[in-house]
């Protein structure tokens, strides 16, 4: 006997072989359709359906000639497939007297995006970070007074705000703009990577100043490198806020400057006339695309990052 | 031993403070200063522009004279109450139903969360068109022979606020449920597996021990629920513009449209400030404790 | 009859197989830990007995009755976790009653229940509070309790005391023993990496590799003979010297490395005598003896100490011998000097020897 | 020099005219129109504008409805003074009616330029809808009530009216002009006299509000040109609604007379508002800029321009001096009672901004809440009579 | 010169304080190991000589230098913590660089250093991958590297092994004190709580209670002499016996509880002899022996045995003796039956006895 640990073994499948090895073996069996499964994935089914009924309004309305939508069912597809629509979007749909459609707007909200989406971020991240590392005496009062600051509906904002740029001679310029979206941004994204940053550990930290890393040094070599999932989620939520801001594009810059959903609106809601529903819709669609191709392309980072930045704390 | 001074307090974290200074001023100047000249100026006659004309509580008196503003009130009141209430079991039902390790979690996740990227024009118009009598489902669903079918939120006073729920819903649910279910994600595995052993059914499971550790979770959920019911306004313009009659209106709308189209700049700071001032009762003893009673290290 | 059969279970996660064909006997009221390295399928196999995870092929018997596709709460099984996985917004008395609550058991009988696992627990102050004003002995104190309540033949525990600091883990180390006396015919599958919790609590143990189980004995026959190599070297703190040489069967068979020669005419080889080749020759610290004790000793030599490790009660010395490190332990009254050259013994019947390739016990 | 225009005319016709000004402009003049079209009317577009010119970043020339909405802005010293152009062409004489240039005045300087003039007291009846219910085509309110009934019964819904806010105050105040007469719209709206708001007069109006929410009461639509189209196709007898829902029956391919019948001040009281749009100039500090605003305003108040813009527009132009032979039917209706004088001003030229929200609001709420009586609403409506400005 | 002086320190968080007048000299090159439970101020005492935290009053004193209101890097120490604290985003090599870096060194010398480093811990191999491609002990090799590159006099560790497995805390434990010796006149500072460490690796233990210094000895002092009762329970494993009782100073003092007398003639007492009063006599479970190693000594006394903790090298019996619960060590291979009476004996010369109010060393 070589080996009394295989004995031991064998002794024990020996002995089970004398047991009564009789009744149920292997994996618990797993009905496709139990109770629970239909259960589960029947409502997600329909929950999905809520979801997707305007996105499949949408589309099939953008698809159709205007006499088809006319005839009434919204939710029939389409008889004849028309792109026509979307070319009008996009090219040739008027506001007052430019018609040049959405892609007049594109480049100005690329404009307006870009930078402010660069510049919030990177406040509110180095907020998030002075706050959760490097506390100092009145950091809650601010951090408090920006959180109450996120519940102050924007049009209240919006006279005090003609004035302070008004003031500091930014009025209608891009970098007033881009201010402007950096101070609405900040209470949620402060909150979201001071959490986030709460979360490292503080061992880290304080290598880091061993090491001697001060306050940038900390920030730029070991924070920024770490934060990948929360500067996702806070990408995801200024793109798609800023980008689908009206008002303060709108009221804070001139008609040079104005955003794509300006013509949205102005395709939208002509109050007068027949409305171009396909049109519309088309309008709507390529208006959402930025938000939602960034969204699909990133929304496994984005749970994680909520995650990180949004649970604790 | 000699002994070097102590570095003067106001340039420890020096760094800091100066990284700081944005917030600061955000807060101080556009937050705190704007908030401020708000209120004083809901106390003047204001209209068309600010002027320092005061004339005490009379836009206030005005204001809760206005059936308009109490309806506004009420709306938002209902709405709020729904929304927060819906927005929470909605969103962490379908997290939870995602938390079971299902297939094309992925696909299910993003489906619930696209509405989040659109902006509420778009949400507004094509809710108002799926719930339009004559082409919506009310249509469709007569169509098909249910003659006497009336679903038709958006046209009829008594329900409209629901109407807008449902597009208010449809938009905010999905980031609901992306923050329940990372929250979810977060507890103990253990949890799970003591309470099925002690034999503890699944909702009961959630009910009694999942839900209470969320506490945090529902927190940053409730900010972001609440500061955007405060908020609502665009939804609403999209839908309805406060119709049938007033019977949609908001306080943010009412403000806007006193300070903009009635050209009553008075009126509209008096509502703001009330707006603000139930916000402020509501939220700073919260903040306070959330945010300012903890002390970590420096 | 055993209480708890395991019949050729494995389980994978997909592609990862973690446990493979395993089979497992454990007797009524015996205490089996299961022992291993971080990330052998220890917690796993537990979690199979209990049946939180879904087992790929085999079966589980416990008490008899086959449960392999029972539910967790039906197979009559408790289960304490390292984690403590208290319910944090009940009191101690509701975390107890939860469970039977929800079996639908009468008020008093939970009443009577509890007080009794509050009694052996000596939790009966702490009912009132919260698990956050719980210190971590008493947290686990009540996770136990709350597996008692439920008054099961089987308690699996998985790592209970990882969580605790060194004394702690002692003080409750020694309660679990007691309990486990006290509860006749409660069988209890203990999950640990600590040996020394392995060694004072299992009436067996099971030492687990990847997946399958090494050697299935009692504490002394593991220790003493272990069945290969890594079980030598996995158990024992400080851990065994392994010297690489080989072993000539001929004549008195005698083991060499070098100038390292020792007989070992009084070694209990197993199976049928010496083989010769390559081979791994092991020897625990604590069977070395230096001075006056190593005198009379079959086997004795000189070597050079290189480091003293005092720990308290004893001291720990590592030094060479013909050029291999060799770590044995003297009194901690002893007083030694580095480069001391010392006098030491050792009786190889004591030693396990390893075959080189497989590893296993020769 | 460039000059940015805003106004919130985006819908086809509406852009269609708007292109005449800027035509114009770019032909007699060297400067460039730039356009700044906001949409979404302007319940939108107002606050942008304003932000901009309070904000110090003001547009070169900007729409307002004349009256009193940029009043504060002027007295703040924020828009051009163009009296000097004004008299210097003569607009005192050409401008008809007067009042429109009234509005643009204060302290006897005119700080706008009127540009056209919309009517809003016409109910629009639809000959196929009468026809299916078997009564005669109604020539004024009395007999359109009386019709009523049958239509119900015909399955047709008597009155069509969008419930956006604008419309049903709209309704009311066609109701007040047209039923109560042009002498006690001006005692309400210009003299604010509550007495007579809350007195014996208006009941009627108010009781004639009454039957006319009783007859909308199905119609469950929010756009004005749904309720339109509901007349068009036969499905509503008839509707309550300004000069421009004519484009709509234009489109529709059908004929004033034949297939329906405008009435004019609901065939009571043929009288008709002269609301209309205006151009204020912000001042600017550019100087080439500001020579351009007073070249635009010439632009915009010569003759061609507003034949031109105006067709476009389907509204009627503010000289006395011009011939509209494209006119049409119903339009030349609205001529003919213009020549007679018969107009009354709009609310904007007579009320703040901040009292006619305040009306709206009330006929908003009359007009939705069934169980609101007609007592009350005048009760309700004194006392912002009252209290107006 | 001492190479760390501590001077008054105390420390507050707001109402909290958790150091108070805390003085403490360490010399040049000494190993110094703080010892305590959690939360007795540790961690909090290491961060305020590193800097990391404000103290609240006092001064530190490093090689003679006053560093009160220092940035922690110019303060000439390195740090290694418990969770390693290794920059996830950069390799090996980046860690180890990082702080060079930033002091603005010139590369040839940070190569220079790395190399060093690298090569005193054996992780050559590893400089180019990242800290989550490195099992626990590597990552903890990485973290010393990063103290150790810095070439600065004092390191000060917290916890550094507290989350590696046994086996191979045992080994890092090693690695350190040779660490320690290669390293000449290099100061540390090593907090845990785990005595084994502490034992093996101290030149000095300072044991803390609640933020203060309870006895700060050599590791054989701490062990055979300790200053208190908490000391004496909180020092070896499996941990020291106590019975409670009285001593009787005059003649030849005894003690005695109950039926448990024991002559305390070869006891030395500390101060000016023996006071009477109530007390707690303690004996070490290693210094109590059985059957025939218990001959001849001092006292002697028959035991019943309760429980038998097997530790493999040896046994841990629990008895009782005259109603007082007594553990003490056997052999490994020593085979005892539970209920068995069995001979014992200690000298009270290595008992240590404590006044039963102010728990101090009588
Ligand atoms: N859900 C899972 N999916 C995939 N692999 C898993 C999963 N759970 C565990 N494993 C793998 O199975 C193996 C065994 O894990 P198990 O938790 O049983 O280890 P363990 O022996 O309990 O270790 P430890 O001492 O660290 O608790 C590990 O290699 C682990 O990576
Ligand atoms: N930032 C802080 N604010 C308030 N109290 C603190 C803070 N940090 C530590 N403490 C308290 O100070 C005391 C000492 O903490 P410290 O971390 O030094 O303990 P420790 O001895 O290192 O314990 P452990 O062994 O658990 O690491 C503890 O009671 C702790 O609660
Ligand atoms: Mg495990
Ligand atoms: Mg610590």
């Amino acid at each position: 006997m070589s080996n009394t640990g295989a004995l031991n073994i064998a002794a024990a499948g020996a002995d089970a072989a004398a047991h009564d090895l009789a009744g149920p073996r292997g994996a618990r069996p797993k009905r496709a359709l139990s109770g629970r499964n239909i259960m589960i994935y029947g409502t997600l089914a329909v929950v999905s359906l809520y979801y997707l009924l305007p996105l499949y309004v949408m589309m099939v309305t953008s698809l159709k000639g205007m006499p088809e939508i006319r005839m009434g069912n919204i939710f029939a597809p389409p008889m004849e497939i028309t792109f026509e629509p979307w070319v009008k979007a996009w090219a040739t749909a008027c506001t007052g007297l430019n018609c040049e459609g959405l892609s007049r707007g594109f480049w100005n909200s690329v404009r307006i995006t870009v930078p402010s989406v660069f510049l919030s971020i990177a406040i509110a991240s180095i907020n998030g970070y002075a706050l959760a590392n490097w506390r100092f005496k009145g950091a809650n009062l601010f951090f408090t007074i920006l959180i109450v600051g996120a519940f102050i509906p924007y049009q209240v904002m919006l006279y005090p705000l003609v004035i302070i740029l008004r003031e500091m001679g930014l009025y209608g310029s891009l970098t007033g703009l881009v201010l402007v979206h950096s101070v609405f941004g900040m209470p949620i994204l402060t909150l979201l990577f001071r959490n986030y940053f709460t979360s490292v550990p503080e061992e880290l930290f304080k290598a880091a100043r061993v090491d001697g890393a001060g306050f940038w040094g900390i920030y730029f070599k070991i924070m920024l490198p770490m934060s990948l999932p929360i500067f996702v989620v806070a990408m995801i939520i200024q793109i798609t806020g800023i980008w689908n801001d009206f008002l303060f594009g709108v009221v804070y810059t001139k008609p040079d400057l104005y955003p794509m959903t300006v013509q949205l609106n102005n395709i939208v809601n002509s109050v007068q006339g027949v409305k171009e529903y396909n049109v519309n819709m088309a309008a709507t669609i390529i208006t959402g695309l930025v938000p939602l191709i960034v969204y699909f392309a990133s929304g496994k980072l984005f749970v994680r990052g909520i995650a990180a930045g949004a649970v604790k704390g | 031993m000699a002994a070097t001074r102590r570095p003067p307090t106001l340039f420890r974290n020096l760094n800091a403070k100066i990284a700081a200074i944005p917030m600061i001023l955000t807060a101080l100047v556009v937050f705190v200063g704007g908030t401020a000249w708000t209120v004083v100026y809901s106390f003047t006659n204001s209209r068309l522009l600010p002027r320092e004309k005061f004339v005490g509580l009379d836009q206030y008196e005005r204001l809760w004279s206005s059936n308009k503003w109490l309806i506004s009130i009420e709306n938002l009141f209902i709405y709020g109450i729904c929304s927060l209430v819906l927005s929470l079991i909605i969103g962490f039902v379908l997290a939870a139903l995602l938390d079971q390790k299902i297939r094309f979690e992925n696909t299910f996740r993003t489906i619930l969360l696209y509405p989040f990227a659109l902006s509420f024009i778009v949400t507004g118009l094509v809710w108002q068109w799926i719930l339009n009598p004559q082409f919506g489902i009310q249509a469709v669903v007569r169509s098909l022979g249910f003659e006497s079918f009336s679903f038709d939120p958006l046209y009829n006073p008594d329900i409209v606020i629901y109407g807008i729920l449902i597009a208010g819903l449809w938009q905010s649910t999905g980031l609901i449920m992306c923050l329940m279910l990372a929250g979810l994600r977060g507890i103990d595995e253990d949890i799970w597996k003591a309470a099925r052993i002690d034999g503890i059914p699944m909702w009961k499971t959630y009910l009694f021990i999942v839900i209470p550790m969320m506490r945090p979770v529902f927190i940053t959920t409730l900010v972001i629920i609440a500061s955007g019911i405060v908020r609502v306004y665009d939804l609403v313009v999209a839908q309805t513009s406060g119709g049938p009659g007033i019977s949609s209106e908001v306080p943010a709308k009412y403000v806007y449209d006193a300070m903009f189209l009635s050209q009553n700049l008075g009126q509209g700071f008096a509502g703001s400030t009330m707006m603000l001032l139930a916000v402020i009762i509501v939220i700073v003893p919260w903040a306070y404790l959330e945010f300012g009673g903890r002390k970590r290290h420096v | 009859m055993s209480s708890v059969l395991i019949n050729d279970l494995s389980l994978s996660f997909g592609e990862v197989s973690v446990l493979q064909n395993l089979d497992l006997e454990i007797g009524k009221g015996e205490f089996l830990v299961l022992l291993g390295s971080s990330g052998c399928g220890k917690s796993t196999l537990l979690n199979c007995i209990a049946g939180l995870l879904d087992i790929t092929d085999g079966q589980i018997f416990i008490n008899g009755r086959n449960v392999t596709w029972e539910q967790p709460k039906d197979r009559g099984i408790g289960m304490v976790f390292q984690s403590y996985a208290l319910y944090p917004q009940m009191t101690v008395e509701g975390n107890l009653a939860f469970g039977l609550k929800n079996a639908g058991l009468p008020k008093d009988e939970i009443a009577k229940r509890i007080a009794r696992a509050a009694e052996i627990l000596h939790i009966e102050p702490l009912l009132k509070r919260k698990p956050a004003q719980l210190s971590g002995g008493q947290r686990q104190r009540v996770a136990i309790g709350r597996a008692l309540v439920r008054d099961v033949d089987v308690f699996l525990f998985d790592e209970p005391l990882s969580n605790l600091d060194a004394k702690l883990r002692a003080e409750l180390r020694v309660e679990i023993k007691r309990l486990h006396q006290q509860l006749e015919n409660t069988t209890m599958i203990y999950v640990t990496h600590d040996q020394i919790e392995a060694m004072t609590l299992a009436d067996r143990i099971a030492i687990m590799r990847g997946g399958a189980i090494q050697q299935l004995a009692d504490p002394a026959t593991i220790y003493n003979k272990p069945v290969n190599k890594y079980v030598a070297g996995f158990i024992g703190s400080p851990s065994i010297n392994f010297v690489e040489g080989e072993v000539h069967p001929n004549g008195v068979p005698y083991f060499k490395a070098g100038g390292f020669e020792v007989p070992l005419e009084r070694y209990e080889f197993a199976g049928n005598g010496p083989e010769g080749g390559k081979a791994s020759f092991g020897i625990r610290p604590e069977h070395v003896f230096m001075g006056r004790a190593a005198e009379g000793l079959p086997y004795q030599a000189e070597t050079t100490v290189e480091v003293i490790e005092p720990m308290g009660a004893d001291t720990l010395v590592w030094s060479r011998l013909h050029g291999h490190e060799l770590r044995f332990r003297v009194d901690g009254q002893t007083s030694l000097l580095k480069g001391e050259v010392v006098p030491i013994g050792f009786d190889p019947a004591r030693a396990s020897i390893f075959d080189a390739n497989t590893e296993a016990r020769l | 020099a460039d000059v940015e225009v805003t106004h919130w005319w985006t819908s086809g016709g509406e852009a269609a005219a708007v292109a005449e000004f800027a035509k114009a402009f770019e032909e007699k003049t060297d400067h460039k129109w730039v356009d700044g079209a906001i949409a979404g009317s302007g319940g939108t577009a107002r606050p942008i504008m304003i932000s901009r010119i309070t904000g110090g970043d003001p547009m070169g020339a900007t729409q307002f409805n004349h009256g009193r909405q940029a009043e504060e802005l002027v007295e703040a010293g924020l828009m051009r003074d163009l009296t000097e152009i004004a008299e210097k062409e003569g607009w005192k004489d050409v401008v008809k009616p007067s009042s429109l240039l009234d509005s643009c005045t204060l302290d006897g300087k005119i700080y706008c330029v009127p540009v056209n003039i919309h009517s809003q007291q016409w109910l629009w009846l639809s000959h196929k809808a009468f026809a299916d219910a078997g009564v005669d085509v109604p020539t004024n309110w009395e007999e359109f009530v009386a019709a009523a009934p049958a239509l119900e019964e015909a399955g047709k819904i008597p009155l069509a009216m969008g419930q956006q806010p604008w419309q049903t105050t709209l309704a009311f105040q066609v109701l007040l002009t047209a039923l109560a007469g042009p002498d006690a719209y001006t005692r309400i709206f210009g003299d604010k006299d509550a007495e007579f708001a809350g007195g014996e007069e208006l009941a009627k109006v108010f009781e004639a509000a009454a039957k006319a929410r009783e007859m909308s009461a199905k119609s469950n639509i929010q756009e004005w040109n749904q309720a339109t189209s509901m007349v068009i196709n036969g499905e509503a007898g008839g509707q309550i609604m300004g000069d421009w829902a004519q484009g709509e029956f234009q489109v529709a391919g059908q004929t004033a007379g034949e297939d329906y019948t405008c009435l004019p001040g609901l065939g009571v009281n043929e009288v008709i508002q002269t609301g209309g749009d205006a151009f204020y100039f912000p001042v600017v500090d550019d100087e080439e800029v500001a020579a351009a605003q007073l070249e635009l305003a010439s632009v915009m108040m010569s003759p061609d321009t507003q034949v031109a813009f105006n067709l476009k527009k389907g509204s009627l132009p503010v000289r006395g001096d011009v011939d509209l032979e494209a006119a049409n039917d119903c339009m030349r209706k609205g001529l003919d009672i213009l020549a007679k004088g018969n107009i009354i001003q709009a609310p904007d030229q007579l009320m703040s901004a901040d009292s006619l929200t305040q009306v709206n609001d009330l006929f908003v709420e009359f007009f939705n809440s069934p169980d609101m009586s007609a007592e009350d609403a005048q009760k309700r409506f004194a006392d912002l009579i009252a209290n107006a400005d």
